[in-house]
C-alpha cells in the first residue's frame, strides 16, 4: 500500500490500529478524542446516538455513513456549536461537553464547514490570516501598537502564502473570498482550519466540490499533516480519498456508529455496502459494468411503467 | 485564476476552432456563442466560451475550481447578466432573458450552491419545483419520492435543517418536478453518499435517455466523463478542450491537469 | 431689595389695571368664600372662622341659604378657614376629617375653601379595600381589551411589514409613513370628497394597494434590478420616510385632525369593559384580515411563492416563479393592509402626519418579538406588545407604558433569540 | 433671563459676568424667528408665525421702525429630535437680525440661548414656560411673553374648587408646560381642600391613551381637568369611550386644548359645560379674524397673541431706544411693558412715544408687564365655557387679573 | 438672495458643532455597524447617559467637571455592558430592533416625572458647563475673519471637538489594520466560522460595542458642553438615524467616512435651507410660503438620501466591489 508514502507516523498508526478489534467503539491504544453516549435529538428525530467511540492521536480517521446519518450534527456537538442532549466527551483527557465552540477551537480541535463559511469581505489572504492563534494584535491595547505585532503579522502571512500557494488560491489572495467559487470556498475553509495549527483537525467534506487533480495534490498535503502531528479526522463522500489516505474509518448511520475498522475491512462489510456504499463500492465502474447497470435499470423502468398502465 | 494549462492544448482531443464548434452547433437545442459574462464590474469570469448540446445529448462540463463552470451555466439561465454573445434555445434568442420564462420553456436548472429554500419544509420546496405547473404535483412528487425515498418520510422537515446530502437530494428533486426538456446540473452528486451518487448518475443517464437534453457540470469527473456523449473542459472561461467523453477521460493531458490519477489506482 | 421692586411693579400693575378695567373695578379686592353642599343641597347656617396664619382672626360667617359663604380679605397672604363642626347638621361631617384649609390668597383674585360634606355613616369608613381591588380588576380587564385593541392595530400594521419584509429582506423604516398614507388617503375621501367613511375607506385600501404596487413597480424594483444591497434599501427607506413624513406636513399640516363619522363615539359598558361600537367592528375585521392573509400566506401557492422567494429569489426563479410579479402582488398587499391599519388608527385615535411614525417602534416591535417574516408572529407579538403596554400601566406610571413593552421584547428575546415563532438556523 | 443682578446665585454666573457685545445697530430692525416649521411641535408654527406676521403687517402699515420698514426672516427651529435650530440662528445672526422670537419648546430655548444672547441679540420667546429662563444667565437679553402658567394654575384650580369638585383627576401632557400648568392646578386644589384623586401624566406621542384614562376612571374623578395641546381631542374620545362624559364629569382646559376648531367635529353637545382658561384680557375672537386674514389656513391659534406682543413689544422698544441694536432694545423693552400710558397696539403706543410719553403696552395675550427676569409679571385669565356646538362663547365668563408670581 | 449668508452659514455648518457631534456619533456607528456588523440603532443611548452622566454627577451631586467626565464614560461602558449581555447573541435585525427598544427605554426614563428630581423630566439639565469652560485657554472675544467667526466659547467647543474627532478617527485607524479589527470585520460576515477559528465572538463585539459606544459618548460630552445643557428628546431615533445616514453617505466600514459624511449632511440640511428661504424670500420660489421652508428642506433630504443610495450605494469612500458581493 502506498509504500512511498509510508512514513514514520503513517507506520505508528497503522502499528498502532493493527491488533484492534473490528467494532464499534473499539478502544484505541492512545486516544485523543474520547466520545461517550452523546445523544442529540431534534423533535422525534435521533440524529445522534453515539456510545462510544476514541480516536487515535496522530492517525487519519475517515467518518463516513449515509446522507442524515448524523455526522454534520455530531461535529457541531463535540465542538461546541450545538448542545447534545446528554453524553460527554474529552479531548486530550479534557473533559469538553459545555465548553463553548472557540475554546473548543483554542484547546485545539478545530473543524471546517461542510456549507461553507466564507467570510465575504476579507480578502482571501485576511481570511487566512484570521486562522492564526495567540495572534497579539488581537488584543485591544495591543492592537494599537503595530509596532508589537508587526513581525508575528509577517510570519502569519508567509504561512498562510505557502498554504494559499498549496490550495491554488494563490492567485486569488487580494480578491474577496465572497467572490470565490464553490470549490474555491471549500480550499479556502480547509486552508484557513489549517492555519490554526490544531491538534485535531475535523474535516465536513473538504473534497466536495474540489477538482480531482487537486484533490490528489491535496492529499498529500493531508498526509504531511499526520506527519507533523496532527490528528485528522474527516467526513468524506468519496471513497477513492478515504481509501487513499486514511488509516482507520468510522461508520455512522441513523446516528449510531456501526462499524470500525481499516478502509479496506470497512469497504467489503456487507451492512456498510447495503447502507451506504451501493452496488459498485469498488473503484470506478467499467465499461462493461456500466452498460449492464443501465440496462438493470433501463429493466426497471420498463417493469414500473408496466405496472403503471395496470393499474 | 488558475493556472493554465502550460502548453498550449494541442492533444487530440483539443478543440477549441470554431468551425467544429459552428458545424456541430447548427441544429443545437441550446447553444452559446462566445459568451461573456461576469458578476463584477469590469471582470469577465466567461471569456468566450462556445457550447452546444444537439437534441437528447448528455454533455459533460469539467474544470478546475474557479474555472467559470458554474457561471457558464448561471448565463445560460438568465442568472448572471451576459456582456455579449448569445445562447439561443432551439433557435431563440434567449440571452439574458429571465429565469422563470426559461422555465416555461422548459428549461431546468439545479444551482450549485443554495439550491434549496431553508424555510420552506420539503414538500413545499418541491411544490415551488412544480411552481408552474401545480396539476403535476401529486404525480411527480410520487415519482421523485421513489428516487429518494428519505424526502418522502421527511415532507414535513424544513430543508433549513436537512443534512447536506438531503439538500443534495431536494434540490435534484426541485429540478426533476417539472419535467423539463433541458436540464441544467451544477455538481449534482456533491455531498451524496456513493449509492446516491450512483444515483443520480444512472437517473441523469435516464433522463437522457427518456430524451430530455442535459447538461452537467461534475467534479466526480470520470464519472461524468463516462456517461456523457460529450465534454467540455473548461478553463479560465474558456473551452481548453472538447470531445467526446471518452476521448477527454483518456487524454493524458486532460487526466493530468483535471482529473488526477487518484481514481484509476 | 428685589422682592419690593417686583411687588411694588405688580402693585402699579395691578392698580393701573382696576384702574384701565372697569369690568374689574366692580369686584372688592380679594376675597375668600366657598359653598357648602350635602349632595347637591346647600347646607346653610355653618359657621365658618377666618384667621391668619399666625391666628389673628379675620372674620366668622356663617353659609347662606345657597350654602355659600364669603369674606373679604384685605391684605393678599396666607390664611386659615376653620369649619366649625358643632354647627354642622347632625349626621354630616367633613370629609377627610379635617376642618381646617391653609390657603393662600392673591392680590385681587378670590379663592375657595371647600368643605367636602358627607353623611356620617355607621362604619364611618368609605368603600375600603374591597371597593379598591374590584375598581383594580375593573381597570385590569380593561387594559386587557385596550391591548387587544390596541395589539391588534400594530399587528395589522406589523403584517404589512412582515410580509414585505419576509419577501424582499427590506426592513422598511417607511413604513409608519405607509400606514399615514393609507389613513390620510381616507380622510381625503371622507373630508374632501364628502364620502361616507366607510366607501371612504374602502376606497383608500385600494388606492393604497395601487400605490404599494407602484411604489415596488416604479421605485423599489428597480432597486433591486440595479442590485442595490439590502442595508442600502434599508437606509433609502429612512430618506424615504422623511420625504413622506414631510411631504405629509406640507399638504395635511401640523395639526391632528379626526374623520366626520365615528368621532369621539359614546362607549358601551360589556361587563367590566367600556367599548365604542367602531372598536369592536375595527377589531373584527383587524382579527379576520390578519387571520386570512396568514393563512393565505401559509397556504396558497402565491403565499408559498413569497416565502421561497423570500428565502431565495434566484432559486424561486430556477423554479419557474416570477419574483418580480410575486413581490408585487405582496407589495400591493402589503401597502392596502398598511393603509387599512392607518385607518383604523385614525378611527380609533387621531388623525396626524405623524401617526404611523409614532406607531413604528411598537411595530417593530411587535414583528421581532413574534419572530421575523412570520405572519402568525406578527400576529402573536404584536398582540403582546400591545397587551403590556397597556396592561404594564397597571404598575408603572402612563408616561413609560411602552417602557413596558420594549423592555418584555428584550426579555422574551433573551430567551428566544429568534423570536416567539421564529426558527433557529442549523449550524453546520 | 436672570438680570446681572439676580444672577450671581445660579451656577452659570461664570459665563453671565461677561458683558453683552458692544451694540452695533444698522438702522434697520431685523426680527428673526425661531418656530416650529417641523417636528412635534408643528403645529404650532402657523399660528405663532401667523401671529408675528400680523405684528409686523401693522407695524410697517403704520410707518415701521425707524423710519424704516422692520424685516422678517423665519426659521426652522425644528424640535430637539432634530438640532436644526442652532443653524436656524447661525443664519438668522448671518443676516443681522436684531431680535429672535422664539423657541416654542423650552429645550429648543434652551440649546440656543448661549449662542443668542452671544451676539447681543434678544432671545424672546412667546411660549417658554419652563422656570428655568428666570434664573438663566442671558446677559438681560432673554425675555418671553409665554401664557403665565402660575396665574393660570391658580385661577384654574380654584374654578375647578370653585365649582364644587372635591374630587379631582389631572390629564397633563408630559413636557414643562403640561407638568408646570398640572403642578400648579394640583397645589391650588390641594390647599383649598379638594382632593387630586389622580394625576396622569402622559407622553404626547403615545400612540393611544387608552390606559391613561383607564387610570382616571379607576379613581372616578368628578372634576377632570385636562392639560396639553391637540392631543386633548384624542384624550377627549377616549374619555367619552369610556365613560367619563363632560356631563357627568365636569371637564377643565386650558389655553393649549382650549379650542373652537379641534372638536367640532364630535357629536353635538360633546363639550357642553367645559371650562377652559385662556390668557389674554379680551375673547381671542376679532384677533383671530386678523389672523385669518394673515393665513387663511389657520385651525390652531395657539400662541399666536403672545408671538404678536412679542413682536409688537420688540418694536416699540426699538422705537422707545431710538435705536435697532438688540442689547437697546433689550434696555427699553421692560419699560415699554409697563408704567405709563396704556395702549393696545403698535400704532397707538408709537403715536404715545413719538409725544414723548412713557406708554405700557397691554397685549393681546395679557397686560404684558415685564419683572427684571424678563418673565410677565402681571396676567389676566380668562374663563371660557363650551357651549352645545363644541365651541367656546367668545364671551368670557370672568376674567381674574393678577400677579403671575404671587 | 443673500449668498454670503448662505455661503457663510454653511462653511460654518461644515465645521460646526453639530458636525462634530453627529460625527462623532457616526464613528461608534461606524465601528459597530460598519466593521462589527451589529445594527446597533441604540446610539442616541449611549450619548444620553454620557451627557446625563455628566449633568447629573455636576448639578444634581455637585461634584467636579472631570468627575462627570469619568461618570458619563463609565455610564457609557455600563450601558455597552447591558446592552450587549442580552443582545449580542441576537441576529442582526432583531439586535436592531432591540437596541431601538433599549434605547427608547433610557430616553423615556431619562424624561419620566418619575426621575424628574434627578434627570429634570422633559426639561433636563443645564448649568454643568462651566468646568469645562473654566479650562479655556482663549481669551474673550471673536475669532476668525470676515463673516467667518466664532466667539471664544464656540472655538473652545470645537478646538476639543475635533481633537476628539481627530483621535477617534486615529484609534479607528490603527485598529482596524490590525488583527483586533480583522477579527471584527470577519464577526461581520459570519460569526460562527469565527468562533470556530478559535476567537471569543462575544467578547470582540462587547469590545466593539464598548468602543463605539464610548466614542458616540463623547459626541454626548461635545453636544451637552456646545449647549450647556441636556435635553431627553434629543436623544430619540431620529439622532441614531441621522447618524446612520452619516455613515453610510461617507461610505461604510470607511475610517474617515463618518466625519465626511457628517459634513455632507450638515452642509446639505443648511445649503438647501438657506438656498430655499433665499429663493422664497426674494420672489424666486412662489409655490410655497417661508414656512414650508422647513418640511420642504427634510423633503429634499429624504430625497437626496434615496438619490445618492441609488446612485452611489458603496457612499463617498466605499468600495463598489463590496457592495456587489452581496448583493440579492
Ligand atoms: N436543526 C435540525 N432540525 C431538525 N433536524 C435536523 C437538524 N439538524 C440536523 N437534522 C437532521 O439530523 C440528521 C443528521 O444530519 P447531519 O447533517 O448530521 O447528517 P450528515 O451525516 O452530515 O449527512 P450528509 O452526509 O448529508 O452531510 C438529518 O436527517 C437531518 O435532517
Ligand atoms: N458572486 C460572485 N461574485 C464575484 N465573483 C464570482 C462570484 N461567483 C464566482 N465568482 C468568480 O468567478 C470565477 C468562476 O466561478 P464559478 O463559480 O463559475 O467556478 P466553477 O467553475 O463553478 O468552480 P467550482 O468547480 O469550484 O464550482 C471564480 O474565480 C470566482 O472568483
Ligand atoms: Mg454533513
Ligand atoms: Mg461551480
Amino acid at each position: 500500500m502506498h509504500a512511498e508514502t509510508t512514513k514514520e507516523q503513517k507506520t505508528a498508526a497503522l502499528a498502532a490500529f493493527k491488533d484492534l478489534a473490528r467494532e464499534p467503539g473499539v478502544p484505541k491504544p492512545d486516544p485523543i478524542l474520547v466520545v461517550d453516549n452523546v445523544v442529540r435529538r431534534f423533535g422525534g428525530l435521533t440524529a445522534v446516538e453515539v456510545e462510544h467511540v476514541e480516536v487515535q492521536r496522530g492517525s487519519i480517521t475517515a467518518l463516513i455513513g449515509p446522507n442524515g446519518a448524523g455526522k454534520t450534527t455530531f461535529f457541531n456537538q463535540l465542538t461546541g456549536f450545538d448542545t447534545a442532549d446528554s453524553g460527554q466527551w474529552t479531548f486530550n483527557g479534557r473533559n469538553m461537553n459545555g465548553v463553548p465552540a472557540h475554546k473548543v477551537a483554542r484547546s485545539g480541535m478545530v473543524r471546517t464547514f461542510q456549507l461553507t463559511k466564507a467570510l465575504s469581505k476579507l480578502t482571501v489572504l485576511e481570511n487566512m490570516r484570521l486562522g492564526a492563534q495567540a495572534q497579539k494584535g488581537e488584543t485591544f491595547w495591543r492592537a494599537l501598537v503595530p509596532s508589537l505585532w508587526r513581525g508575528q503579522e509577517d510570519e502569519i502571512t508567509e504561512r498562510a502564502e505557502e498554504l494559499l500557494t498549496r490550495f491554488k488560491l494563490d492567485a486569488k489572495r487580494d480578491d474577496f473570498a465572497g467572490s470565490l467559487s464553490g470549490g474555491q470556498r471549500k480550499l479556502l475553509e480547509m486552508a484557513r482550519a489549517l492555519m490554526v495549527r490544531p491538534e485535531l483537525v475535523m474535516l465536513d467534506e473538504p473534497m466536495a466540490g474540489v477538482n480531482p487533480a487537486l484533490t490528489q495534490s491535496l492529499l498529500g498535503h493531508v498526509k504531511d499533516l499526520r506527519e507533523q502531528g496532527m490528528t485528522v479526522l474527516f467526513v468524506e463522500h468519496d471513497m477513492d480519498m478515504v481509501r487513499d489516505i486514511s488509516d482507520w474509518v468510522i461508520v455512522m448511520a441513523q446516528g449510531n456508529v456501526i462499524a470500525e475498522g481499516p478502509p479496506d475491512t470497512i469497504m467489503s462489510d456487507s451492512r456498510v455496502i447495503d447502507a451506504y456504499l451501493g452496488a459498485h463500492h469498488d473503484a470506478p465502474l467499467s465499461e462493461d459494468e456500466l452498460e449492464q447497470q443501465l440496462h438493470e435499470a433501463e429493466e426497471e423502468l420498463v417493469a414500473e411503467n408496466e405496472e403503471e398502465a395496470k393499474k | 485564476m488558475n493556472a493554465v494549462p502550460e502548453s498550449a492544448p494541442d492533444s487530440q482531443a483539443a478543440v477549441t476552432d470554431r468551425s467544429a464548434h459552428l458545424a456541430g452547433a447548427e441544429n443545437a437545442v441550446l447553444r452559446c456563442d462566445e459568451l461573456i459574462a461576469g458578476y463584477l464590474p469590469g471582470v469577465n469570469i466567461l471569456n468566450g466560451s462556445d457550447l452546444y448540446v444537439g437534441d437528447g445529448e448528455l454533455i459533460g462540463i469539467i474544470g478546475p475550481n474557479g474555472a467559470g463552470k458554474s457561471t457558464l451555466l448561471k448565463a445560460m439561465f438568465g442568472l448572471v447578466n451576459i456582456r455579449s454573445g448569445t445562447v439561443l434555445l432551439k433557435g431563440e434568442d434567449i440571452t439574458n432573458m429571465k429565469a422563470h420564462s426559461l422555465v416555461s420553456r422548459g428549461v431546468g436548472y439545479v444551482p450549485q450552491t443554495n439550491n434549496v429554500f431553508p424555510s420552506l419544509t420539503i414538500e413545499e420546496n418541491l411544490e415551488m419545483g412544480a411552481f408552474q405547473v401545480p396539476g403535476k404535483f401529486k404525480e411527480r412528487f410520487e415519482f421523485v419520492a421513489e428516487l429518494f425515498p428519505a424526502l418522502k418520510e421527511r415532507r414535513k422537515q424544513r430543508a433549513g435543517s436537512l443534512s447536506g446530502g438531503e439538500r443534495q437530494m431536494v434540490a435534484m428533486a426541485r429540478a426533476l418536478m417539472t419535467e423539463p426538456s433541458v436540464l441544467l446540473l451544477d455538481e449534482p452528486s456533491a455531498g451524496l453518499s456513493p449509492k446516491l451518487q450512483d444515483l443520480v448518475f444512472i437517473q441523469a443517464q435516464q433522463i437522457n435517455k427518456a430524451g430530455v437534453t442535459v447538461i452537467m457540470v461534475e467534479q466526480n469527473a470520470r464519472r461524468c466523463l463516462q456517461i456523457c456523449h460529450r465534454g467540455y473542459v473548461l478553463d479560465q472561461g474558456r473551452n481548453a478542450y472538447t470531445g467526446t467523453g471518452r476521448e477527454l477521460a483518456q487524454d493524458p493531458k486532460v487526466i493530468e491537469l483535471y482529473l488526477g490519477t487518484l481514481a484509476k489506482a | 431689595m428685589r422682592r419690593a421692586v417686583i411687588a411694588f411693579t405688580a402693585f402699579l400693575g395691578g392698580l393701573i389695571l382696576l384702574l384701565a378695567a372697569p369690568a374689574h373695578a366692580a369686584d372688592p379686592e380679594q376675597s375668600l368664600r366657598g359653598t357648602l353642599k350635602l349632595q347637591g343641597q346647600p347646607v346653610n347656617g355653618v359657621k365658618i372662622v377666618v384667621t391668619t396664619e399666625s391666628g389673628q382672626p379675620v372674620q366668622e360667617v356663617t353659609s347662606n341659604a345657597q350654602g355659600a359663604w364669603e369674606v373679604p380679605i384685605a391684605e393678599p397672604g396666607p390664611y386659615k378657614v376653620t369649619l366649625d363642626v358643632g354647627t354642622l347638621p347632625k349626621d354630616v361631617e367633613v370629609r377627610g376629617g379635617t376642618n381646617v384649609r391653609s390657603l393662600t390668597v392673591y392680590e385681587g383674585n378670590p379663592a375657595t375653601a371647600l368643605f367636602a360634606l358627607q353623611a356620617k355613616s355607621a362604619d364611618g369608613a368609605p368603600p375600603g379595600d374591597d371597593g379598591a381591588s374590584s375598581a383594580f380588576w375593573q381597570r385590569a380587564a380593561q387594559l386587557t381589551f385596550e391591548g387587544f385593541n390596541l395589539g391588534l392595530i400594530i399587528a395589522l400594521a406589523a403584517l404589512g411589514l412582515s410580509l414585505i419584509y419576509g419577501t424582499t429582506g427590506l426592513t422598511n423604516f417607511a413604513h409608519g409613513e405607509l400606514v399615514t398614507l393609507g389613513a390620510l388617503i381616507a380622510y381625503g375621501f371622507n373630508t374632501g370628497i364628502g364620502l361616507h367613511l366607510i366607501p371612504a375607506a374602502a376606497l383608500a385600501v385600494i388606492v393604497a394597494g395601487g400605490l404599494g404596487y407602484s411604489q415596488d413597480r416604479f421605485f423599489w424594483g428597480q432597486l433591486r434590478r440595479r442590485g442595490t444591497g439590502i442595508i442600502a434599501m434599508m437606509i433609502i427607506s429612512i430618506g424615504v420616510a422623511l420625504f413622506l413624513r414631510y411631504l405629509f406636513l406640507i399638504v395635511f399640516g401640523g395639526e391632528s385632525d379626526s374623520f366626520v363619522q365615528y368621532n369621539a363615539q359614546p362607549g358601551m359598558q360589556i361587563g367590566p369593559i367600556s367599548a365604542a361600537p367602531k372598536n369592536l367592528v375595527a377589531m373584527g375585521i383587524e382579527l379576520t384580515v390578519l387571520v386570512v392573509v396568514g393563512i393565505a400566506l401559509l397556504r396558497t401557492r402565491t403565499g408559498k411563492a413569497a416565502r421561497a422567494v423570500a428565502d431565495n429569489p434566484a432559486l424561486a426563479a430556477s423554479s419557474g416563479i416570477n419574483v418580480d410579479r410575486v413581490i408585487r402582488i405582496i407589495w400591493t398587499m402589503g401597502g392596502a393592509i398598511a393603509g387599512l391599519a392607518g385607518i383604523m388608527l385614525g378611527l380609533s385615535q387621531n388623525l396626524k402626519f405623524t401617526m404611523g411614525q409614532d406607531l413604528l417602534l411598537l411595530i417593530f416591535a411587535g414583528v421581532t418579538l413574534g419572530g421575523l417574516g412570520t405572519a402568525f408572529g406578527a400576529l402573536i407579538g404584536s398582540i403582546i406588545v400591545g397587551l403590556f403596554v397597556q396592561v404594564s400601566t397597571l404598575w408603572i406610571p402612563p408616561e413609560l407604558k411602552n417602557v413596558g413593552a420594549l423592555a418584555v421584547l428584550i426579555i422574551v428575546l433573551l430567551f428566544r433569540p429568534q423570536g416567539i415563532l421564529g426558527r433557529r438556523e442549523r449550524i453546520g | 433671563g436672570g438680570s446681572d443682578t439676580a444672577a450671581p446665585a445660579s451656577p452659570t454666573a461664570a459665563s453671565s459676568s461677561a458683558a453683552a457685545p458692544a451694540a452695533k445697530g444698522d438702522g434697520k430692525l431685523t426680527l428673526g424667528t425661531l418656530l416650529p416649521q417641523t417636528g412635534s411641535l408643528a403645529f404650532l408654527g402657523p399660528p405663532e408665525f401667523a401671529g408675528v406676521d400680523l405684528a409686523i403687517k401693522e407695524i410697517n402699515e403704520a410707518g415701521g421702525v425707524l423710519g424704516k420698514d422692520v424685516e422678517k426672516i423665519h426659521t426652522d427651529s425644528g424640535d430637539t429630535t432634530t438640532n436644526i435650530a442652532s443653524q436656524s440662528v447661525d443664519s438668522l445672526l448671518a443676516q443681522q437680525a436684531d431680535a429672535i422670537i422664539g423657541a416654542a419648546s423650552s429645550s429648543v430655548s434652551e440649546s440656543v440661548i448661549d449662542k443668542i444672547t452671544g451676539a447681543g441679540v434678544v432671545h424672546f420667546s412667546p411660549a417658554n414656560t419652563s422656570d428655568k429662563f428666570t434664573t438663566i444667565a442671558d446677559k438681560g437679553l432673554y425675555f418671553r411673553t409665554s401664557p403665565p402658567d402660575k396665574l393660570q394654575g391658580r385661577v384654574l384650580g380654584d374654578l375647578v374648587v370653585a365649582d364644587g369638585n372635591d374630587t379631582v383627576g389631572i390629564m397633563a401632557m408630559q413636557d414643562s408646560y403640561g407638568t408646570g400648568l398640572a403642578d400648579q392646578v394640583a397645589k391650588t386644589v390641594q390647599d383649598s381642600g379638594a382632593e387630586v384623586v389622580e394625576r396622569v401624566d402622559y407622553d404626547p406621542k403615545a400612540a393611544d391613551f387608552s390606559a391613561d384614562v383607564a387610570k382616571l376612571k379607576a379613581k372616578n374623578p368628578k372634576g377632570i381637568v385636562l392639560i396639553g395641546f391637540e392631543e386633548t381631542a384624542k384624550v377627549i374620545g377616549e374619555l367619552i369611550k369610556q365613560g367619563l362624559p363632560a356631563d357627568k364629569h365636569k371637564w377643565y382646559m386650558v389655553d393649549g386644548n382650549t379650542s373652537n376648531t379641534n372638536y367640532i367635529k364630535m357629536p353635538k353637545g360633546t363639550l357642553k359645560g367645559v371650562k377652559g382658561t385662556i390668557p389674554g384680557a379680551a375673547a381671542p375672537d376679532e384677533f383671530q379674524k386678523k389672523l385669518l386674514e394673515v393665513n387663511p389656513d389657520l385651525e390652531d391659534f395657539s400662541y399666536a397673541p403672545e408671538s404678536y406682543d412679542a413682536a409688537n413689544l420688540l418694536a416699540l422698544a426699538a422705537e422707545a431706544a431710538k435705536s435697532d441694536a438688540g442689547t437697546d432694545v433689550a434696555a427699553k423693552l421692560v419699560e415699554v411693558s409697563k408704567g405709563g400710558e396704556k395702549c393696545k397696539d403698535f400704532k397707538a403706543c408709537n403715536e404715545l412715544l413719538k409725544a414723548g410719553k412713557d406708554i405700557d403696552y397691554d397685549g393681546v395675550s395679557g397686560p404684558v408687564e415685564f419683572n427684571d427676569a424678563g418673565d410677565p409679571a402681571v396676567a389676566t385669565i380668562g374663563i371660557y365655557q363650551y357651549g352645545d356646538d363644541n365651541k367656546y362663547a367668545t364671551k368670557a365668563l370672568e376674567y381674574r387679573t393678577g400677579n403671575i408670581a404671587g | 438672495m443673500d449668498w454670503t449668508t448662505i455661503i457663510s452659514t454653511t462653511v460654518k455648518a461644515a465645521i460646526g458643532v453639530e458636525t462634530v457631534w453627529y460625527a462623532l456619533a457616526a464613528i461608534g456607528i461606524n465601528i459597530h455597524f460598519g466593521y462589527t456588523g451589529l445594527l446597533n440603532f441604540g446610539q442616541s443611548a449611549f450619548l444620553a447617559v454620557a451627557g446625563y452622566g455628566l449633568a447629573v454627577t455636576v448639578t444634581v451631586i455637585g461634584l467636579p467637571f472631570w468627575i462627570g467626565i469619568v461618570v458619563g464614560l463609565a455610564a457609557a461602558v455600563l450601558l455597552a455592558l447591558l446592552l450587549g449581555i442580552p443582545t449580542l447573541r441576537l441576529r442582526a435585525d432583531y439586535l436592531a430592533i432591540v437596541t431601538i427598544a433599549a434605547a427608547e427605554i433610557v430616553r423615556l426614563i431619562f424624561r419620566s416625572v418619575a426621575f424628574k428630581d434627578v434627570f429634570g423630566g422633559s426639561d433636563g439639565r443645564r448649568g454643568f458647563s462651566d468646568g469645562f469652560y473654566a479650562l479655556n485657554p482663549y481669551p474673550d472675544g471673536t475669532y476668525g475673519f470676515g463673516w467667518f467667526t466664532f466667539n471664544e466659547r464656540v472655538l473652545w467647543v470645537l478646538t476639543i471637538g475635533w481633537i476628539l474627532v481627530g483621535l477617534s478617527c486615529a484609534v479607528v485607524y490603527l485598529l482596524m489594520k490590525s488583527p483586533w479589527g480583522r477579527v471584527l470585520k470577519a464577526i461581520r460576515e459570519d460569526e460562527d466560522a469565527v468562533r470556530s477559528l478559535g476567537k471569543n465572538v462575544f467578547s470582540y463585539k462587547m469590545q466593539s460595542l464598548i468602543l463605539g459606544g464610548v466614542i458616540g459618548s463623547l459626541g454626548g460630552f461635545i453636544y451637552g458642553l456646545a449647549y450647556a445643557s441636556v435635553q431627553p428628546d434629543i436623544f430619540g431615533t431620529e439622532t441614531t438615524f441621522f447618524a446612520y445616514t452619516i455613515v453610510i453617505l461617507g461610505g461604510a466600514a470607511r475610517v474617515f467616512g463618518p466625519v465626511v459624511g457628517s459634513m455632507i449632511f450638515w452642509v446639505l440640511l443648511v445649503l438647501v435651507n438657506g438656498v430655499l428661504s433665499g429663493a422664497v424670500q426674494s420672489g424666486f420660489i412662489t409655490f410655497m410660503d417661508i414656512t414650508q421652508v422647513g418640511p420642504f428642506r427634510f423633503l429634499l433630504v429624504g430625497l437626496g438620501l434615496i438619490l445618492l443610495l441609488v446612485y452611489r450605494p458603496q457612499g463617498i469612500f466605499g468600495d463598489k466591489r463590496e457592495i456587489a458581493i452581496d448583493a440579492r
